[in-house]
């Protein structure tokens, strides 16, 4: 301590003096704290109720009760008053609060010098809306338009207002765009060219089923507020059919369970109808009444398919499909829920088209209690104010340019004149849910500027330049509706924004305000609306009359609301199709490529190298990447695993436990094994998520290949998850 | 190994408690012993005990709020065993208090007592672990071993604290090598009992018999000193001191072992099967 | 109450000023409004009064280093600890030590609110910022020690027993959180600033405490 | 309410989504190692594969409870209703009652030094609601019921994974999961 020396009192001051100067806050005597303010007087700290909906991508779009106390949300539940949620949240729900809370969500704007380095800086919303306008203007300024600069953004948050963040892109010109969706296009496609869109009937009333079979589905995980229904149904006497190639947790709870080899689902289908049409069960009155080309389609059956073809293509007994298409066609109202793991596949939108035309060869389209239930879009005719938005007068090219999400590394690495140069991702994880992850590294590193929103670090996030944060549902409000149920849901902002998290359209209105300071009239984004205002132009007239109500603001009072005409879908017999008919025979299928009619497309073949099918559905503590990261998950369970059927590891030499190399040509993952008769000896299962802090991500083994349909709805094919090829080997 | 403190109890006090048991055999078998040889060895014993029961607070979540632990002498085993060693503790400074050459008589009667309560409290000790919902410790096998201990290390510890000052009316080893005899048999028999038990048994005892500190506290527990002790009896030879420090000290490890394995090795009734 | 001085020969006056200029330099280092330059100004103007605490003395030959350091490596490191986007490494809110799941606005940052009522204050940030940030805590103490100074000096006359506040807060909250938090600083720093000003801030509050009992 | 409470779990509708222990955990403001109840992933066997069936279990409020006997602080009262009421004031953390309880339901919290566990929300059946896991399960599958009024026939007293109920006689009944006809390829 020699080398100390003590400064006398005067100097002590002056040194005082400067600390005082840096912080401009002023001495002992004279302090004003910059962070703080007098306390408001307050009597008692009130304890409020908001209601809250549930944005993830899910069937069950829950409708959410937050009790806030002093600011802070102390627990959530579900709300009573929406009859599909009943009050109730399921496990993810129920774990929200610690989402908000977490010290770990990203806090300010952030930019990072190296991609993938970890050195971030913190800088202010100005300076990233000023960084990331500048380079705006300098791609428009050296490419001569927009489209270098590509959105890639989807359902990590699908209150209505998140499309701001397209209305915010349209509004600089016309750019690139991820298009399409990873998940239930060729569907889609398949109910469209048969019914003419998509409309399931209220799925509440699935309880008035008398049979109803649960197609490659599996609600008791990825829908469980529809699984009680299935449970209520089969209670008052429906009997509960499962086909899926893996014994699902919705499968255990069914009357009947079948089996059946993956992607074979339209077989099994046709073979059924084969049977109906020879035994005279189907529905001639309704198809005389109600279809188009159902002749064509009987021909087809009886000169190409029999029910013996269909038990050696399914792997399911022949007496089993008699009896089961006995049994279907026998009893009314009888239902399909079509889910949308089994069109994940090469040939899954024409498996969907011959289940459709089951459900329809036996008269059950229209009719309470049945239906060819998929998905239906009926209740989201809302403004999209905020999305659709005209470019800047004077901008450049006829339209945006169309990336397919499904392929979206490949071709964002292709795409040429111009090519792509900045990324703007929201609502999305690509880097770990998107096929060929090992191109989607080389897509991110070949871009000048990626700017990512998100709420937490994860291998997108890491991967960016600037990280924008991001409200959660409690921190902005919002109106979110179901592709499934037939509620609406109004968000109410709960508690204030944590940080300096901000939505995706405040986030646009800041750069708008930047583009047009940096260049005036560069961007037509409105930058003057409040909240409350984005989302009172988001309704209309008929929306309100689909929902009985005469201005949104009822919704606070009144609490969610049901579009109770939809109930059931069809009813009146008019269909969407050119027709006007149910459509067995499709000259729109035609149109984009098809066979007008519902038949049979060979599955996708394991390749000799790869024997195992490795199907990677959802995991029921977590939606995507979302969820299951969070700490009360981890205490039920902290590590991802392949199922594996006993005979297979036997062959393998694999025990409980043991490290599982997970492989193909595109990548590998290291797993542990489980192993269990959920499977079957030709599939293994992955479940996809993403787990905090593990090098886990089944993706690397995925590659982009396209499903069979998808193009017309959706604007490209979907995706061919589920025709992944993969060997094992214990390692 | 959160049970540290446990064993360490547990142990120790039923080290006190063969220890004053043999005392009292002692005074009460020859003539009194000289005062200044015992009173160091009960003084010796209040600190044992002392300690073991201060060791035992680290048990617990909150060690301060210990004296409520005899709240429930109704149907709490553990409230009467804390109970039952309080006033072991209480009656050997008594009986510590009591040692003179003057008046023999009364202090035995104080070591009589004092054996007794400690042996009820040893007794309390074991009902605690006497539990259905561990279908290894619900029998009397917990009171069996704990009485085991008491009377393998008791003798060795008054034998080994006295030898040097005064002549004895009997050898206490041998009764250590018998006791330790006994134990081994025992304990036999027990993993017997457990391989024919229950599920939970059955895993406890291969659990046991699996573990390392098994077979080292089966050799410096049982084989060791029974051989010991019991061939230097046979030949009538005196243990000399030094061996039976030895013994002492491989006989307290073996028994902190036997009762890590004890509280380590023990399944609980399982839920559900996985 | 009285606070014994940090050094015989002052007033209390100096001992309040002394530490009021302490708190808030370690509230504007964690506000993020120094860099190495300033930390070296630190080291050569305000080691007089830190005491003679170990850490406080390993904390300044470390900071003597720190001079010719980079500032952009001081300010990467500065994030990963306190500021993200990534998990913080050594989390600036008490919620985040003593909250069971380490979740902030919990039980533990409503105290700390309560603690900043009882003095008439809350965070501006109110209910968008934790109340128990670092940065707050430490600055609600410089409110105090100032309040406590002007009262000495007869400008306000209050009721609050301000320096009883600041030993009762110092005990209850800084106290209990701080030093592990210091200690992940010494864990996870990469750089001597970083290090330094956590060993500092571990030895202050080390001698603080001595002086307070 | 006098008598004695306890909970109906129907297996056969439970489908593990563990939705019952989140709401309890939620609303009860638990610490994340602490799990009031359990969703309990059972082992497979021919009719239903590992982990398609559970058993949630919270604490039994068993009609005679151990951990209320072996308690050396009375920390554990059972109320009119049969609540197995545990105090945590009452608590010093000896961990007698997890050593005694054969269902391991009383858990150690390294955080307060102290024992917890459910106490089925004796403050909302005061208040005539339901537990929150009760309403917190989306398939109905878990019920409170008082055992004076019960007699559902379909009802279980022992069922395989759940340790023998002789001991305590516990307050909790099951009905057992029923196999539906499976067609498997490779069984």
């Amino acid at each position: 301590m020699d080398r100390r020396t003590h400064v006398s009192r005067r100097t002590f001051l002056k040194g005082a003096a400067a600390t005082g100067a840096l912080a401009g806050v002023g001495s002992l005597l004279d302090f004003q704290p910059v962070h703080f303010r007098h306390a408001q007087a307050r009597t008692d700290i009130s304890t409020e109720v908001f209601q809250n909906a549930c944005p993830r991508n899910c069937y069950d779009t829950c409708a959410i009760l937050t009790t806030v106390e002093d600011g802070v949300i102390k627990s959530v539940t579900g709300n009573p008053k929406n009859t599909y949620t009943r009050g109730r949240l399921c496990v993810k729900g129920n774990s929200y609060p610690r989402i908000v809370y977490s010290p770990d969500r990203i806090k300010y704007p952030m930019r990072q010098k190296g991609r993938g380095s970890g050195n971030w800086e913190r800088i202010s919303w100005d300076e990233a809306m000023t960084e990331i306008a500048q380079k705006i203007l300098d791609i428009k300024k050296e490419y001569g338009s927009t489209l270098p600069i590509c959105l890639n953004k989807y359902s990590g948050n699908f209150n209505l207002l998140n499309y701001g963040i397209e209305g915010m892109m349209s509004s600089i010109g016309y750019t690139s765009r991820a298009a399409g969706t990873p998940c239930w296009p060729a569907g889609i496609d398949a109910q469209t060219f048969d019914f003419g869109t998509i409309w399931n009937n209220d799925p509440e009333e699935m309880v008035d089923s008398k049979y109803l079979i649960l197609w490659g589905v599996n609600p008791a995980w990825c829908a469980v507020h529809s699984m009680q229904i299935v449970l209520e149904a089969k209670k008052r006497g429906c009997k509960i059919v499962a086909i899926d190639p893996l014994f699902s947790q919705t499968a255990v709870k069914a009357d009947l369970y079948l089996q059946i080899k993956p992607s074979t689902d339209g077989a099994l289908a046709l073979g059924m109808c084969r049977y109906i049409l020879d035994n005279e069960l189907y529905d001639g009155d309704w198809l005389v009444r109600n279809a188009k080309g159902y002749e064509e389609f009987f021909g087809y059956l009886k000169n190409n398919i029999t029910v013996e073809w269909a038990a050696e293509k399914t792997g399911i007994p022949a007496k089993v499909i008699e009896n089961l298409a006995h049994e279907f066609a026998s009893v009314k109202p009888a239902g399909i829920w079509i889910g949308y793991g089994m069109q994940r596949h090469t040939n899954g939108g024409q498996n969907v088209r011959a289940i459709d035309a089951l459900v329809a060869m036996t008269g059950n389209v229209g009719i309470p209690g049945g239906g060819a239930r998929y998905a239906h879009l009926e209740t989201w005719g809302f403004n999209y104010h905020a999305m659709v938005h005209s470019p800047p007068a004077g901008s450049l090219g006829d339209g945006d340019r169309l990336i397919n999400m499904n392929n979206f590394a490949a071709e964002v690495l292709a795409a040429d004149e111009p090519p792509i140069k900045m990324l703007w991702i929201a609502c999305r994880n690509p880097m770990a849910q998107d096929p060929e992850t090992s191109v989607m590294q080389k897509a991110f590193e070949a871009m000048d500027l990626v700017v990512t929103v998100d709420q937490f670090m994860n291998d997108t996030v890491k991967m960016s330049d600037i990280v924008l944060p991001c409200t959660t549902l409690f921190e902005s409000p919002g109106i979110n509706v179901s592709y499934w149920h037939h509620w609406m849901n109004l968000n109410e902002q709960a508690i204030a924004p944590m940080y300096e998290a901000k939505h995706d359209v405040e986030i646009a209105m800041e750069l708008s305000k930047k583009l047009n300071e940096l260049e005036p009239g560069s961007c037509s984004f409105p930058t003057d609306l409040t909240m409350e205002e984005w989302l009172a132009n988001e309704f209309n007239a008929g929306i309100y009359q689909l929902f009985g109500i005469n201005d949104w603001r009822e919704l606070k009072s009144k609490g969610p609301v049901k579009a109770e005409s939809l109930k059931v879908a069809w009813q009146n017999g008019r269909f969407r199709t050119p027709s006007g008919k149910y459509e067995f025979w499709s000259e729109e299928a035609e149109k984009f490529g098809h066979h007008p009619l519902p038949v049979w497309v060979e599955e996708y073949k394991a390749p000799e190298k790869y024997p195992f099918r490795c199907i990677s559905p959802h995991w029921k503590l977590g939606i995507h990447s979302q969820f299951q990261q969070t700490d009360w998950m981890e205490q039920i369970n902290d590590k991802p695993f392949v199922e594996i059927h006993p005979n297979v590891a036997a062959q393998y030499g694999i025990h409980e436990g043991d490290n599982v190399k997970v492989y193909n040509d595109l990548g590998y993952v290291i797993v542990p094994a489980r192993i269990t008769t959920a499977t079957s000896k030709d599939c293994v299962v992955v479940y996809e998520a993403w787990y905090k802090d593990k090098n886990f991500n089944i993706n690397y083994t995925v590659k982009a290949l396209p499903a069979d349909m998808g193009s017309k709805a959706t604007g490209m094919p979907g995706i061919a998850f589920h025709d992944n090829f993969v060997n094992i080997e214990k390692v | 190994m959160g049970e540290w403190p446990l064993i360490l109890f547990t142990v120790l006090s039923q080290l006190v408690v063969g220890a004053v048991g043999t005392l009292w055999l002692l005074e009460t078998l020859g003539k009194p012993l000289k005062g200044q040889a015992v009173k160091p060895l009960v003084g010796s014993l209040v600190i044992i005990l002392g300690g073991g029961l201060l060791i035992s607070l680290f048990h617990l979540g909150h060690p301060l709020l210990a004296f409520r632990a005899i709240t429930n002498l109704g149907s709490s085993w553990l409230s009467r065993e804390v109970l039952l060693f309080s006033i072991t503790l209480v009656l050997l400074v008594l009986y510590y208090m009591k040692i003179s050459d003057a008046e023999p008589n009364g202090r035995k009667a104080m070591g009589g007592l004092a054996s007794l309560v400690a042996l009820l409290a040893l007794i309390a000790s074991a009902l605690v672990y006497t539990l259905p919902a561990r279908s290894a410790w619900g029998n009397l096998y917990p009171t069996f071993f704990f009485i085991m201990t008491a009377a393998i290390l008791g003798p060795l510890y008054v034998g080994l604290f006295l030898s040097r000052q005064e002549e004895l009316p009997f050898n206490t080893a041998p009764l250590a090598g018998t006791a330790a005899l006994i134990s081994g048999i025992g304990f036999i028999l027990y993993l017997s009992l457990l391989l024919k038990g229950t599920p939970e048994s059955y895993q406890t005892a291969l659990n046991l018999m699996g573990s390392a500190s098994f077979w080292a506290r089966a050799v410096l527990n049982w084989l060791l000193p029974a051989g010991i002790l019991l061939a230097a009896s046979l030949k009538k030879t005196k243990v000399n001191q030094s061996t039976l420090a030895a013994l002492f000290l491989m006989v307290l490890i073996g028994e902190v072992l036997g009762r890590e394995l004890f509280y380590s090795a023990t399944v609980a009734l399982k839920v559900a099967g996985l | 109450m009285r606070l014994m001085p940090l050094d015989q020969k002052s007033n209390l006056l100096d001992d309040l000023e002394k530490r009021f200029q302490t708190y808030l330099f370690f509230s504007q280092y964690y506000a993020g409004k120094a860099d190495p330059p300033i930390l070296s100004w630190f080291y050569h103007e305000m080691d007089s009064f830190l005491g003679e605490h170990p850490l406080i003395i390993q904390g300044l030959d470390l900071l003597h280093e720190v001079q010719g350091e980079d500032s952009t490596a001081f300010r990467y490191d500065f994030n990963r600890l306190f500021v993200g986007p990534g998990k913080l490494l050594a989390p600036p809110y008490e919620s985040a030590y003593l909250n069971q799941d380490g979740l902030v606005m919990q039980e533990e940052t409503l105290s700390v609110r309560k603690y900043y009522r009882t003095a008439g204050l809350e965070i501006s940030a109110l209910g968008r910022e934790p109340d128990d940030h670092i940065v707050f805590q430490l600055e609600f103490i410089c409110y105090l020690l100032s309040q406590e100074a002007q009262a000495l000096n007869g400008v306000e006359d209050d009721h609050i027993n301000y320096l009883e506040l600041y030993r009762k807060f110092f005990a209850e909250h800084l106290m209990i959180w701080v030093p592990k938090h210091t200690r992940d600083v010494q864990v996870h720093s990469q750089t001597s600033a970083c290090k330094a000003m956590g060993l500092l801030l571990e030895g202050f509050l080390e001698t603080e405490k001595q002086a307070l009992n | 309410m006098k008598g004695q409470l306890g909970f109906l779990v129907d297996i056969d509708k439970c489908i593990g989504c563990h939705s019952c222990e989140m709401a309890c955990k939620n609303q009860n403001q638990l610490d994340p190692e602490i799990r009031w109840r359990i969703v309990y992933p059972m082992k497979g066997n021919s009719s239903v594969p590992t982990e398609r069936c559970f058993l949630s279990l919270a604490c039994n409020h068993c009609e005679k409870p151990e951990c209320m006997r072996v308690c050396p602080v009375r920390a554990y009262t059972k109320l009119e209703n049969g609540i197995v009421f545990h105090d945590k004031n009452r608590c010093i953390g000896c961990r007698m009652c997890i050593m005694a309880c054969p269902y391991q339901v009383p858990q150690f919290n390294s955080n307060t030094k102290k024992v917890e566990k459910c106490n089925l929300c004796a403050e909302r059946i005061e208040q005539g609601l339901n537990p929150f896991c009760v309403d917190g399960c989306i398939t109905d599958a878990i019920t409170l019921i008082n055992f004076n009024e019960f007699n559902e026939i379909k009802a279980e007293r022992e069922i395989e994974g759940f340790p023998n109920p002789n001991i305590t006689n516990p307050s909790v009944r099951f009905i057992p999961y029923k196999p539906g006809v499976q067609i498997r390829r490779d069984v």
